[in-house]
């Protein structure tokens, strides 16, 4: 199984109660791995309301993941 | 000359300023978000800002560089900070200067515009009475 | 608090801005005139401000007061530079700090605009050439 | 002969060949004591495209003067 790294923001942070981790799954898209950490960390969040970064660039989330990517979930964003 | 800033403590924005200064340009207009003590009627103390700064300065720059694209402006370059900034301190800086002084307005508008709409930066707000809380998503204004 | 200087030597723009820091204030918008070495296709060394200052005092008073009553804001000031200013010299200065950014942005192109159409301001080019020519009226921009 | 005081401002100071000056004059407006220095001085802008200023206040052309007025004619503005 793909080990993957996830970096958590905002609320996703404090939800999941780590700012980082690396992560084997079975997942193979950004929505599916979105799926299991939401079962797993009970994230508040749907994924309509959010974004995803693979690899520090927006992807769909129908992106595929692999080995080594980095991924980020964006929650709606509030700076300035 | 457009630069997008991600920094975790004080800048010193009179620098930031002088980058732009060209004889090209008649006008110049900047912007500043400043931490307010009042959001929705709760009091606040200090905002935490949280960036993914890879992704935060790609997309700032792409902002910048759709702003020289869409106006006839001259240099820009934008700031965000991270970290617990209490009360009246300086969380973003936006500056344009432009041959004309529509298109410095227009274009240092649009910048604000989008990086509260798209740039992966997060406010924390922390409250008088104790409380923290993320702000989920923005309000008009 | 809304300030109009007429000033006859550099200004502390830095100073001004400090007098309009408020905690009630999220958003802040400058506008900066700067001498720019072109205008009209002639390339200009230097402008040349001469104020009536008593009426571009009470003129100026008059604006920043209507966009106190058109805008909600919290504090504004602008100044305008009179004297012999070459190339890149800050021949106008404005600042307008508000809750909101909307207000911020408006109230301060109401002033730049206002002051480019009633102030008693007047400015006489100097060439490259040696040409010097009073400015018959503003140009579109 | 009420004395008015005057002061020339941008293209009406290079065509008077002055900045300052105190006149004695029988025109009873504002707008009648600029038709009689435009005779005098050949000033090329028309009441029209200005406004005039009468102890540092706008007022209207129709404006009657007095003794000691500060009379100020304003051309158009290029400030900013």
């Amino acid at each position: 199984m793909p080990r993957i790294e996830l970096e958590y923001f905002a609320q996703l942070g404090e939800q999941a109660g780590r700012r980082v981790e690396t992560r084997e799954t079975s997942e193979t898209t950004a929505a599916a791995l979105y799926e299991e950490l939401r079962a797993a960390y009970g994230f508040a969040l749907p994924a309509g309301q959010m974004r995803v970064a693979v690899n520090a660039a927006f992807r769909p989330w129908t992106q595929s993941l692999k080995e080594g990517d980095h991924v980020v979930f964006i929650p709606p964003v509030s700076g300035g | 000359m457009s630069r997008f800033l991600i920094a975790d403590t004080t800048v010193d924005i009179g620098a930031l300023r002088e980058t732009l200064l060209k004889p090209e340009a008649g006008g110049f207009c900047t912007f500043e978000g400043w931490v307010r003590q009042t959001n929705d009627g709760r009091l606040v103390s200090a905002i935490e800002y949280e960036a993914f700064a890879p992704l935060a300065i790609s997309e700032g720059r792409s902002i910048l560089d759709e702003v020289r694209e869409r106006f006839d402006i001259t240099a820009t370059c934008a700031m965000h900070r991270t970290g617990y900034l209490p009360v009246g301190d300086l969380a973003v800086w936006i500056g344009v200067a432009a041959p004309h002084r529509d298109a410095a307005f227009k274009a240092c508008r649009y910048v604000i515009d989008e990086i509260k709409r798209r740039v992966p930066i997060w406010k924390r707000e922390h409250y008088v009475d104790g409380q923290i809380e993320w702000v989920a998503c923005h309000h008009v204004g």
